[in-house]
């Protein structure tokens, strides 16, 4: 019984770090339409970002104040890596709005100059990243279901996250100024928006989540030049199931791939498990063709 | 004279909005036939359930042969001899204009027929000859993409001209048009309508005057009136909703 | 032109190209306050070019664009825009999936410190209160110009370019339009640029009209003057 | 947009310059270049030949697969099959000794016949297009949709082939070869003989494509990647021209990987991956998508730059590579083809006038 | 930062080896997912080779580096070594580090007559004329391994891995082994490389209740694994885990604290106790950072590159021929012991050692063979492990 009710658990963790990291891509990928094969990369930012923050609070190490690094890590990974964002926007990505698979080739270009940068600039070997005492330890129910303090604080984290970018998104003038820019660039600016500022500060947003995902998963696994690599695939996915677009989407999209996956993996193999889930996920499309949120439209094209 | 389409009780509905409703009408063969209405009465729609854009929630429309194409896919549509033009121009940017043409005016139009047979002389010919009709011989091989919105609206019904289906469908034809290239349409349509069934929506009354055989009002998706332009003009609904008081 | 209204377009020796092709030479129009001035002329001639170039979103090479006196020339588009133009371009660009009241409020963008969508708009287009949370996209065609148009009058711009405005609208509407544009004319408020191949609409609310053919103004004059059947053929040729 | 008018005239025409140089280089490059370079040159054939099918579907089509390197690697396998048998001599494969399996399997029989694998190389990859093509081109499933779902699919095989090391050879893949139809392929000759035979194969492959881009049909996949439903409402059915040209393309994959193997003596499952199959798109947008010279030329060219690039730089090839990617992109939009065209045409070669003329 | 120094030492490349220079290839994958294990072993090999060149060469000459990246990718591996052998005519090549890898260019090897120097332990049921085996075989870390957990842990193993040859074989010998002496197999679990959410796998070992936890998992999912096998509450105390992947380097990233107390099993740890240790690890240290550590794979890169250099120096050329005879029973002093080149099958003696991780991320040795073991690849001296090898 705990073993089930801990393996629901593992799923909606595994749902939620899933879900931050794909939520800097439904804003690059699903709003602007930037395929960009770098989110992995701006991921593996936030990550050594919150490494870095910690080399700083480092002289504080054992004292009670090391622990709160990582409070202050979240939004510092955060604005780091949309600053990087920002810059990669300014720089390459500015040219390419409307060609969405162009934008996949350079981005490709972009991740690999990303990922050198980081293995010249921290060296090629992973670093460690010591996680908050106060993370440690974990929520004790009964004996055999302990549910670990950092998985919760992701999940609360990916939720808060969210909840965020819904707001600002759908519930801000600044949220309207961004779809519109997406919707019709030149129209948007014809109506006295500063397209230019507003593509990047979206670009920056939908870096500066991935950050954030990372600086979340420097609590889980390696920090290291390729970190971002493993979560690129099943980011776009998670992205293209919710449908393109749609935060609720992503939200959704996420859920039934991370939960998918842990239950096929605890009932076969890791590998079949997500070979069974991937299978699903094409067989899915098969029936909704752009995925659970469709947007639908009117117009002939698209 | 006979029915060549056949609308029974058609219903088309969008998250429960009818935007139309229970509509029953019929198009004659050689017909000039107009769906004038007000802005949202339905008549694009109507359009996209007929070629199969949008699936109407009940009812049927029927061919001569008694065909429903309600349940055929869009290029079977097409087959059955019902050609579309849409309401915002739409071309091919990627190939010439002469290239845009060839493929309307292709007949077969599998695999096979594309890569192993040739265009027939009259074909060819005919191509040439509407092309000088739609204005745009001279650059027919340039990409549309550098066509102003009435170049574009010429070379779609220019692409149905070529294409010679037994029903053509024309979302708002002259829009963006001068009078001239209107009257012209209007007498193109006249030349064409011997061969063909031509269903036209359009909010140029002159034009409709000018033109039509058959007007069909329609209101919030449902029929208001049908018959002669003369006859619907009159109708004091018609003008409430849709003419106006102003003048025409 | 009349001396006494006050200038607020002058456009003078504009260029237009897009990309290598030229496509506008050498063109010069005004328009003053409560002025409706119309440009005329066949399919592809230049004229939806001609306000492209003024709002910035086409590459004019050479030329003078001021508004109010402020030389636009170098000025982005969203900085026109904001200096108030507003502008109703040819296909309407409605923002397909954002809705009606969002399309509204964007219509405020270039003069943030305008609280509201004000009740004239619905009154002029009562269609559109009944829609405000319909998406944009889902509009007929004809109600997607009226919201395109509604959207450009909520920020009063001095200066209103209109593409083609009557275009798959009722006629109903058509009038109604033409009601509100000597509407806001006789406020003396905003200068208008109205493009149109509806000549009858044209000559009755315009002051002044241009016509064009391949890239230039062939013959522009008052239109109380003009003589229906010359415009006519010049259009024609 | 580019190909504006090919194919008003035959095959032997000016078009066709470009191609008759690309294929004499490669002709006297044995003359020129040392046994190892032709090797790796003869690789970049191979590469070249699958481009020409990513061109076909993506360049006209606008169908973006980013899992081609499952049909790479499918042919690849094939060919690899029949190598590992004939080196193995009757005996079972080395790897499946070490990996437990006691006889051969079934389906590893017929591939100790040359012809068979051939022949299976471009069969197997196109069948499985056809399924996946089928499936999701009827379900109007399109654009990154597709794209993505061809990535779950790259994903799959790679899993797949990874755990099923018994028969497949898992990560190591399939390698160890010795002779190719009694050849030793270790010999310079033999080596030289696969050189000319890929080449060969790349000239064929090309003719194919421009018989098909040139005929009508090249028109209607231009017409359905800009506007898929106008073509639907002209008549065209674009489910059928998709699987069409997506079967042959997978087909040219999976003939490209059966070239790939002989010469390059492995074959493993992370060429099926996510990052070769991106690459093998990015070749295409760098030589100019859309002509069928671009891929070819963007293929070999890509390729030797990087071979080059990361010899002279080890540590650091990655920046210069990454950053030559997103020059490209940025500079060149249409590519290393589409920028020659535009010096020519400001040379004043209006092709226009020469079209008015024809 | 590691790897500056290698850019002044690279020579031009191209020609023909000049008379003063020896051509040696290095090739490792300098990008890509391996990179992170693989750049400090060239690290290491640069190191030997700085020193042998500081020391007057070999054979009067100097030791020419030629470095290419394998780029975590097999195909690519099989090409650089082919340019290696082919095009630079080097004299050996240090390289690799997966045994796909390996597999990929022991072909090229073969039909060149190459020679490679291969520093990680492996699976084993391999010996290729052309390749020097520096790292441990089968019956010098696993076997070991196994029988010592069966003394002193428990009985039921739960066999973790990567899903590759490596783990997939070993698990083949650790399963016969156990059968053997009976210990009891409880569940065999492989995931992906690269693999990064362990949560299933951790609540799978809980309800299978094992005494050991066999790990032959690599790279980074190591650090997944460890992270989240303390964060689910299960320390070193509540159940003993052995790593034969996982070493100074990767503890590094797994953090100390996550793995402490925790089992490995190595030839060499960066603690182990000879004169020639405290030497090496204080120039490793001084050349590339006092915080980089060296680990099994770092030395036994190392100590290749001098067995090479005395092997050619007895053999008086670097004639292939020549150098595989002279290597045969070569001895040397290394930092894990006196190490000896078995001439049958080109692998090392070498000594076995268990141990523990220490919470400043050193490992602490808890048991040890003392001498070196003699290298059997194709275990033929163990009974239980005869129809594993179809050689
Ligand atoms: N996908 C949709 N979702 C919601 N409402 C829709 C959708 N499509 C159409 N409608 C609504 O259905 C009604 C009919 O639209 P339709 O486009 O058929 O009108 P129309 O008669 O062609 O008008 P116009 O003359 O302005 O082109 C409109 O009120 C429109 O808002
Ligand atoms: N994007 C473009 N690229 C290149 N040329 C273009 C482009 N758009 C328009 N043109 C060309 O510019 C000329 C003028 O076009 P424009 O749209 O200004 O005409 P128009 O007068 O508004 O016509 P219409 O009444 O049909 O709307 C046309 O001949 C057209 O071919
Ligand atoms: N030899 C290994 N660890 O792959
Ligand atoms: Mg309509
Ligand atoms: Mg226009």
């Amino acid at each position: 019984m705990e073993t089930y009710l801990l393996q629901i658990f593992n799923g909606i963790s595994v749902s939620s770090i899933l879900m931050l990291a794909a939520l800097g891509l439904a804003v690059t990928f699903g709003l602007m339409k930037i395929i960009n094969m770098a989110h992995g990369e701006l991921i593996m930012t936030g990550a050594y970002a919150t490494y870095i923050i910690q080399g700083v609070f480092k002289p504080l190490d054992g004292s009670a104040v090391f622990g709160l690094y990582f409070i202050l890590a979240i939004p510092g990974a955060f604005l780091i890596t949309a600053a990087v964002g920002y810059l990669l926007e300014i720089s390459v990505i500015k040219r390419l709005y409307g060609r969405p698979l162009d934008s996949l080739l350079a981005t490709w270009g972009v991740s690999l100059v990303l990922q050198q940068l980081a293995r010249s600039i921290f060296g090629a070997p992973n670093v460690d990243v010591k996680s908050p005492a106060w993370l440690n330890g974990g929520l004790v129910l009964t004996e055999g279901l302990q549910l670990p303090y950092k998985r919760l604080f992701i999940i609360f984290l990916a939720a808060l996250c969210i909840l965020g970018v819904y707001w600002f998104l759908y519930r801000t003038a600044w949220g309207r100024r961004i779809r519109a820019v997406m919707q019709n660039r030149s129209m948007a600016q014809s109506l006295g928006i500063n397209t230019r500022m507003i593509d990047s500060i979206t670009f920056a947003l939908g870096s500066g989540l991935a950050g954030v995902a990372g600086c979340a998963l420097t609590l889980l696994g390696s920090i290291g030049p390729t970190l971002g690599t493993g979560y690129i695939v099943d980011t776009f996915m998670v992205v293209v199931l919710g449908g393109a677009g749609s935060i609720i989407g992503t939200v959704a999209g996420a859920g039934s791939i991370g939960i998918g996956n842990t239950a096929f993996e605890f009932l076969t193999n890791a590998s079949l498990g997500k070979v069974i889930v991937f299978l699903v996920v094409i067989m899915f499309l098969q029936w909704k063709p752009q995925g659970f949120f469709t947007i639908s439209s009117r117009a002939l094209d698209e | 004279m006979e029915k060549v389409l056949e609308i029974k009780d058609l219903t088309v509905s969008f998250d429960g909005f009818k935007a139309v409703n229970s509509l029953n009408t019929s198009v004659r063969a050689g017909d000039i036939h107009f769906f004038i209405g007000p802005n949202g009465a339905g008549k694009t729609t109507l359009l996209d359930a007929i070629c199969g854009r949008v699936r109407p929630a009940s009812g049927g429309i029927f061919l001569k042969n008694g065909s429903d194409v309600t349940r055929l896919s869009e290029h079977q549509i097409v087959e059955l001899g019902i050609g579309r033009k849409f309401q915002v121009p739409s071309v091919f940017n990627g190939i010439t204009i002469y290239e845009n043409m060839e493929l309307a005016a292709e007949k077969k139009r599998s695999i096979y027929s594309t890569l192993f047979s040739k265009l027939t002389k009259e074909q060819v010919e005919r191509i040439s000859e509407v092309l000088n009709t739609i204005g745009l011989y001279e650059k027919r091989y340039r990409t549309p993409r550098a066509l102003s919105h009435g170049e574009k609206q010429w070379l779609e019904i220019g692409m149905l001209l070529v294409q010679q289906p037994r029903i053509m469908l024309l979302d708002e034809p002259v829009a963006g048009m001068g009078r001239q290239e209107t009257d012209k349409t209007g007498r193109l349509l006249k030349e064409i309508s011997s061969q063909c069934s031509v269903v036209v929506v359009e909010h140029d009354m002159e034009f409709v005057r000018e033109c039509a055989d058959t007007v069909t009002v329609l209101h919030e998706g449902a029929l208001l009136d049908e018959g002669s332009m003369e006859d619907v003009q009159k109708n004091p609904r018609v003008i409430e909703v849709y003419l106006g008081r102003g003048g025409e | 032109m009349d001396g006494e209204v006050s200038e607020v377009l002058s456009v003078e020796s504009m260029s237009a190209s897009y990309g290598d092709s030229s496509v506008i030479r050498d063109i010069s129009i005004k328009s003053g306050k409560g002025q409706v001035v119309c440009i005329l002329g066949r399919n592809g001639v230049g004229k939806t070019t001609l306000l492209k170039g003024i709002m910035g979103l086409v590459k004019t090479p050479s030329g003078s664009i001021s508004l109010d006196s402020t030389e636009l020339w170098r000025l982005p588009t969203y900085k026109r825009a904001s200096l108030g133009i507003g502008y109703v371009p040819q296909g309407r660009d409605i923002f397909p999936q954002l809705t009606v009241y969002e399309n509204l409020l964007l219509g405020l963008e270039r003069n943030k410190n305008r609280g509201g969508i004000d009740e004239e708009i619905y009154e002029l287009f009562p269609v559109l209160k009944a829609m405000l949370k319909r998406k944009g996209g889902d509009l007929s065609g004809g109600q997607q110009q009226q919201l395109a148009i509604a959207r450009a009058l909520a920020s009063r711009p001095g200066l209103l370019l209109l593409d083609e405005p009557t275009e798959g609208i009722q006629p109903s509407i058509i009038q109604e339009i033409g009601r509100v544009i000597k509407k806001l004319k006789s406020r003396q408020s905003m200068a208008m640029v109205i493009v149109e191949q509806y000549l009858d609409f044209v000559l009755e609310v315009s002051d002044y009209f241009y016509v064009m053919d391949k890239g230039a103004v062939v013959m522009e004059g008052e239109t109380q003057d003009a003589d229906p059947h010359k415009i006519q053929q010049k259009i024609a040729i | 947009m580019e190909n504006t008018n090919i194919g008003y005239n035959g095959l032997l025409t000016k078009k066709n310059i470009p191609i008759a140089i690309v294929i004499l280089l490669l002709c006297l490059a044995p003359l020129l270049l040392s046994d190892f370079r032709i090797n790796l040159l003869g690789k970049f054939v191979a590469y070249a030949i699958l481009a020409l099918g990513i061109d076909l579907i993506w360049g006209y089509t606008g169908i973006l697969s980013l899992g081609h390197g499952v049909y790479f690697g499918l042919g690849a396998y094939c060919m690899a099959m029949y190598l590992k048998l004939e080196a193995s001599g009757g005996k079972l494969p080395d790897f499946m000794s070490w990996s437990g399996q006691n006889s051969l399997p079934w389906f590893w029989k017929p591939f100790a016949n040359a012809p068979f694998a051939v022949v299976m190389s471009m069969l197997l990859p196109c069948v499985l297009a056809f399924i996946i093509g089928y499936l999701t081109f009827k379900n109007r499933i399109r654009g990154v949709y597709f794209s993505i779902l061809t990535q779950a699919l790259s994903i799959i095989f790679v899993v797949l082939f990874v755990g099923q090391q018994a028969y497949t050879g898992g990560t190591n893949g399939i390698t160890n070869f010795k002779t190719i139809l009694g050849f030793p392929i270790a010999s310079a000759s033999t080596k030289l003989g696969i050189y000319y035979v890929a080449v060969a194969l790349l000239l064929g492959a090309y003719v194919f494509c421009r018989f098909i881009t040139a005929r009508r049909t090249g028109r209607v996949l231009i017409a359905i990647r800009d506007g898929e439903n106008r073509a639907r409402f002209s008549g065209y059915n674009p489910a059928v021209y998709k699987v069409f040209v997506y079967c042959i393309s997978a087909a040219l994959a999976g003939l490209a990987g059966a070239v790939f193997v002989p010469q390059v003596g492995i074959i493993s499952p992370a060429e099926m991956g996510i990052v070769p199959s991106v690459e093998m798109v990015i070749w295409v947008a760098i030589g100019g998508r859309g002509t069928m010279i671009g891929a070819i030329i963007g293929a070999i060219l890509v390729n030797s730059l990087k071979s080059g690039i990361s010899e002279s730089f080890p540590d650091i090839w990655s920046y210069f590579i990454g950053a030559a990617f997103i020059a490209v992109v940025i500079f060149m939009p249409s590519g290393l083809v589409g920028v020659f065209r535009s010096a020519k045409a400001k040379l004043g070669n209006l092709r226009l006038f020469k079209a008015e003329k024809a | 930062a590691g790897g500056e120094q290698q850019s002044s030492s690279t020579p031009a490349q191209g020609g023909a080896a000049s008379a003063d220079t020896i051509k040696v290839g290095i090739l490792h994958s300098l990008s890509g997912t391996m990179a992170i294990s693989e750049v400090s072993v060239k690290d290491a090999e640069m190191m030997a080779i700085e020193e042998i060149n500081a020391a007057g060469g070999v054979l009067g000459k100097k030791i020419e580096p030629v470095i290419e990246d394998g780029a975590s990718d097999w195909p690519t591996f099989a090409e650089k070594a082919k340019k290696l052998l082919q095009n630079d005519k080097v004299a050996t090549v240090f390289g690799c580090w997966t045994s796909a890898s390996r597999k990929a260019v022991l072909p090229v090897f073969e039909e060149n007559n190459g020679l490679l120097w291969y520093p990680v332990q492996y699976e084993g049921m391999e010996s290729s004329p052309n390749i020097f085996y520096s790292g441990a075989a089968p019956n010098q870390q696993i076997v070991p391994a196994v029988e010592w957990l069966l003394q002193n842990k428990g009985k039921k193993f739960f066999l973790l891995g990567s899903d590759y040859v490596f783990p997939r074989t070993a698990n083949k010998i650790i399963k016969a082994q156990l059968e053997a002496m009976g210990g009891e197999l409880v569940a065999e679990e492989y995931t992906p490389l690269g693999h990064t959410d362990y949560s299933t796998i951790v609540n799978k070992i809980k309800s299978a209740k094992p005494d050991v936890v066999f790990n032959t998992l690599n790279g980074d999912s190591n650090v997944a694994f460890f992270k989240q096998l303390k964060d689910a509450g299960i320390t070193a105390g509540d159940l003993t885990t052995l790593s034969v992947s996982v070493a100074e380097e990767e503890i590094r990233g797994i953090g100390a604290d996550n793995i402490q107390g925790h089992l490995v099993s190595w030839n060499y740890y960066q603690t182990t106790d000879t004169p020639e240790n405290k030497e090496f690890v204080e120039k490793y240290k001084a050349k590339y950072g006092a915080d980089r550590v060296t680990d099994d794979p770092i030395e036994a890169a190392y100590i290749q590159v001098y067995l090479w250099a005395e092997a050619v120096k007895k053999a008086g050329s670097t004639d292939i021929e020549k150098v595989k005879e002279a290597a045969k029973g070569l001895e040397f002093k290394a930092p894990e012991g006196l190490v000896k080149i078995e001439g049958e099958n080109q692998h090392l003696w070498k000594p076995v050692r268990i141990g523990e991780v220490q919470s400043d991320g050193l490992i602490k040795e808890i048991w040890s063979t003392g001498e070196a073991v003699r290298p059997d690849p194709y275990l033929k001296t163990y009974d239980w492990a005869k129809g594993l090898s179809n050689e």
